[in-house]
């Protein structure tokens, strides 16, 4: 194993350190309640978002705190979900009047911790609601699974949300609106390699030179099987017919979509993908209207891309459009 | 047929009871994870290894004096606390439960043992919405328990049906080989979940050996 | 080779017409004539800037391209520095009323054909000035080389210099604050592997398991010597010792510090270096005042971080904060 | 000793040299990407082959009635418009060299070849800012040249003396595997370059090869 790392043990700690060090004026890390918060609490009431899940998939949640998009975030051990006394002392510091939004994505770890913390808060004077993100279009939801995985539309609810909490809206409609998000999005991935936990020191799956694994995830699992490596073109078509056919976007639909890297996929290479997929949504008469290119959403050192599409409303993309200020994403200010 | 009244278990043999689980764990956490790298995400060993031998070290410094009831709650906090994951949640909500069944009680009689096993599986079942066959730590901690309250109910001696119990779950470990994951990251894999055993299977096999070994 | 793309023949194209497709309201793409220039022309007269050099280093140059930082790029093959008529017709587009700035890393393919386009552009009526950044302190400047690379610091210099531009700063005042940035920069790099050119299919040179290479460039040459790989503590000394030893800022001097990743190495482990780099800075009585932690200067899909520190003034704080908007960084807008 | 006087070459002479150096870069580009690989950046080849061969299919459609000079001019320009890279600059460089030594004759005479073979390794020395012994294409170019000069002057045939300055070419390559590179990216390996043959006095020896064996 080759990582810019001190020990397997002290690998998240460390990055959040980084992290801090780095956004300091816009975020703070507490390591012993294991939160990581807004540095300047928001001038007036809003809703607070609270975004947690296991490590390894940076920057979610962790980057998307501040401004505009998350609250306070509770990172895990790498693929391992938070704690549920880390996710109690974050929803407590995100509460601000109006309540808290907690967004999930959907994993047996993260579900039941974010479970047992709504237990353990249910005694506390605060309105608590949660979203389970769910777009991965690669599982089918037959009950047969733990359900489909909660992937790239994790950025979108954060930021589509957190928009919405900056203008003011009340918690009620703004888990509605986070659903909607959730609702009108597809994700599907595609790997080139398997990823090398610290702890574990080797990739977690091999995968033949000449192969791609599909319908990959974000914590080393291996994806619904792999197949022969194909040209960009061949596996934008494949990928674009995978979520289209799946969130059947009414014709004309425009839509934002999101190439998002696995963690060591180059810039070059992921924009080299959007142009494909973008071909090939707008054979299947999609518009994208706007477009997020980046390593957003990913597991840890894998190389891969995965795409969501985001079916758009005018108000969805007034929110997309509207200022943030994180670590890794940042426009309008 | 064996007829001698065991005494209750105390505090003290429960704690045996957990360090030997913790160092089965601890010995065998890189085998766990392997385990968990044929169809989910290979952390399955390390998280169980970073909260059971934390909690080794933390148990050294608890009040000896406290009942079982306690002890099981503030190894479920423990687990819950420092575990993560789905494991972290369903190990710590098994030791959770334990707790609720054993209640105030100053000795944990053969009844009592039984009650705490079957809220721990009843615990994994409500936490986890699983059911025998989905290929889960249940697979292995069921047959574990119907063994253990059969046993006890046939007669059996505490530690005999320990025994049986524990060979139960290692059967039930077994048997997972051949089936399909629904619930847990495995469940992603499918039909190519199908080939080992699950992981969870095999950590809480070693929790009912271990219960063999000390009790 | 494991790569997303059509054909290595392509990639370089189809890279463009995927970052242009996704960033179509602030650059555009003249496939024709191989320049990648600015939508919008600026609303009054300023210099042009004008960066360029080989493929595979991306977001360098072509992410950089917008307000506040580049009027065009000029990509040229992988590895490859552009050709002179690609630099003369992205010179005569940038060209605005106030002369153009070329902005080109110090590779001897980049001095070369930048310099055979100025011959050709002499005898335009443009005021036209070159800065050479070669802020590589892995390489001595004692004639016996082609000299030190230009590395991080271009990401510094088209920053500072293009927000400068936007001002209305005069050609000559520019050419000399782009020559005080470099001249006050200093970048060293650690490689873990060598990166996999399309054209080639196979790595360029190998490294071992348990080494990590010193003092890489960006382009997948080998670097300075391959030695045993250090945990990150470890590493981020000896990097700071290189660029410290080297530039010898003044003591309690502020800088603003890059951690750059040259491709395939993910956030996590960049942040975790950013932590690490800082303190052995602050350990060296450097105060770190600004950062900028991500892959802006790359080679392919290469693992490894390069850290690049840039003595600042008032005056390049100020116009490292003002307002940018290209594909690869924005803030102020 | 050969007394008759050659004939001067016309363009479809040049256009048979320049087709020949084209087909052996085609064919051997892997071999000369893998030389770079060694301490640069492994593209000569690439570069190389990207610009010779598309040459080799615009050459076709070029006026066959232009002037040697001509077309050498248009060569370097369709070299320095596709290559790119350290060898674009250079080889394009090479020959803009030759055309301007040729100017406007209408066929290249002993001497004129003599004087364009100088201009092209003056035109390495200024663009690279070069010396003999850096490690580079001037050390294959260099070599060539002054052994074709002398043959010459010595009274040799001009396809004795093309025959004698491949010799020296590929003695001048052979010699760059013991130097240090001092210029290019293989000198930032500093002695690590020491080694393997330099990529582009492999190249350039091809180029004399093909004059040797079509001039
Ligand atoms: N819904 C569930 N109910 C019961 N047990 C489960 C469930 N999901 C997963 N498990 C058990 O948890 C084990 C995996 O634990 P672990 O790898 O530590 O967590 P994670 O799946 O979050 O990475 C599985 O092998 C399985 O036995
Ligand atoms: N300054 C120079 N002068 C002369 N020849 C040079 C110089 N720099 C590089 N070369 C030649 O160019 C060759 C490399 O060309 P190539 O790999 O195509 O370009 P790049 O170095 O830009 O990747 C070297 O092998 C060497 O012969
Ligand atoms: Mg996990
Ligand atoms: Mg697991
Ligand atoms: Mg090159
Ligand atoms: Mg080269």
């Amino acid at each position: 194993m080759k990582k810019f790392i001190n020990s397997p043990a002290t690998v998240v700690d460390d990055y959040l350190h980084g992290l801090s060090s780095a956004h300091g004026a816009i975020l703070e890390w507490d390591p012993e309640n294991r939160v990581l918060q807004r540095r300047d609490p928001p001038s007036t009431p809003k809703v607070g978002l609270v975004g947690g899940g296991g490590s390894g998939c940076e920057p979610t949640h962790t980057g998307f705190v501040g401004h505009g998009m998350l609250d306070a975030a509770v990172p895990g051990q790498i693929f391992t979900s938070p704690v549920p006394s880390q996710i109690v002392a974050a929803t407590r510091r995100a509460e601000n009047g109006k309540g808290v939004l907690h967004v999930i994505k959907n994993f047996t770890g993260e579900v039941m911790n974010f479970g047992m913390a709504e237990e353990i808060l249910y005694f506390e004077h605060l309105d608590l609601a949660q979203v389970i993100v769910n777009d991965d279009v690669s599982i089918a939801d037959d009950g047969e699974t733990a359900g489909r995985r909660g992937l790239g539309a994790t950025v979108l609810v954060e930021k589509v949300a957190g928009a919405a909490a900056e203008e003011g809206m009340e918690l009620h409609a703004l888990t509605s609106l986070a659903e909607s998000v959730v609702a009108r999005s597809g994700t599907f991935g595609v790997g080139l390699s398997s990823c090398t936990s610290p702890a574990r020191g080797k990739p977690v799956y091999d995968l033949a030179e000449s192969e791609m694994d599909l319908g990959i995830g974000i914590s080393g699992e291996p994806g619904r099987g792999a197949v022969p490596l194909l040209p960009a073109r061949g596996i934008a078509a494949l990928m674009v017919d995978e979520v289209l056919s799946d969130l059947s976007p009414a014709t004309g639909a425009k839509v934002l979509m999101l190439v998002n890297g696995m963690g060591a996929t180059p810039h070059q290479e992921l924009y080299l993908m959007a142009g494909e997929l973008e071909a090939a949504a707008r054979a299947q008469g999609v518009a994208v209207e706007r477009q997020l290119v980046g390593s957003f959403v990913t597991s840890l050192d894998q190389a891969g891309v995965a795409v969501t599409f985001l079916e758009l409303t005018d108000e969805l993309t007034r929110l997309w459009d509207a200022p943030v200020e994180t670590a890794a994403l940042r426009w309008g200010r | 047929m064996k007829t001698t009244i065991e005494p209750g278990l105390n505090r003290a043999d429960l704690e045996r009871w957990v360090t030997d689980f913790g160092r089965r764990i601890v010995d065998q956490h890189e085998a766990l994870s392997d385990l968990d790298a044929f169809s989910g995400d290979a952390d399955h060993g390390s998280n169980m290894e970073r909260g059971l031998s934390s909690l080794l070290t933390v148990m050294a410094e608890w009040d000896p004096a406290g009942r079982p009831g306690d002890f099981l709650r503030d190894v479920g906090l423990h687990i819950v606390g420092s575990v993560g994951g789905s494991s972290g949640a369903l190990y710590g909500t098994m030791f959770l439960r334990m707790a609720r069944a054993v209640g105030d009680a100053t000795v944990v009689t053969d009844d009592l043992l039984v009650a705490a096993f079957e809220g721990a599986a009843h615990g994994v079942i409500d936490r986890g919405k699983v059911r025998p066959g989905d290929k889960t730590m249940l697979d292995a901690l069921g047959p574990a328990v119907e063994a253990l309250r059969q046993g006890l109910a046939n007669g059996a001696s505490r530690s005999s049906a320990l025994r049986t119990a524990a060979a139960a779950a290692d059967a039930g470990r077994e048997a997972t080989a051949d089936m399909v994951a629904r619930r847990g990251k495995s469940s992603y894999a499918r039909d190519r979940s199908r080939g080992v055993v699950d992981p969870g299977s095999a950590s809480a096999a070693m929790l009912v050996r271990a219960a063999a070994a000390t009790l």
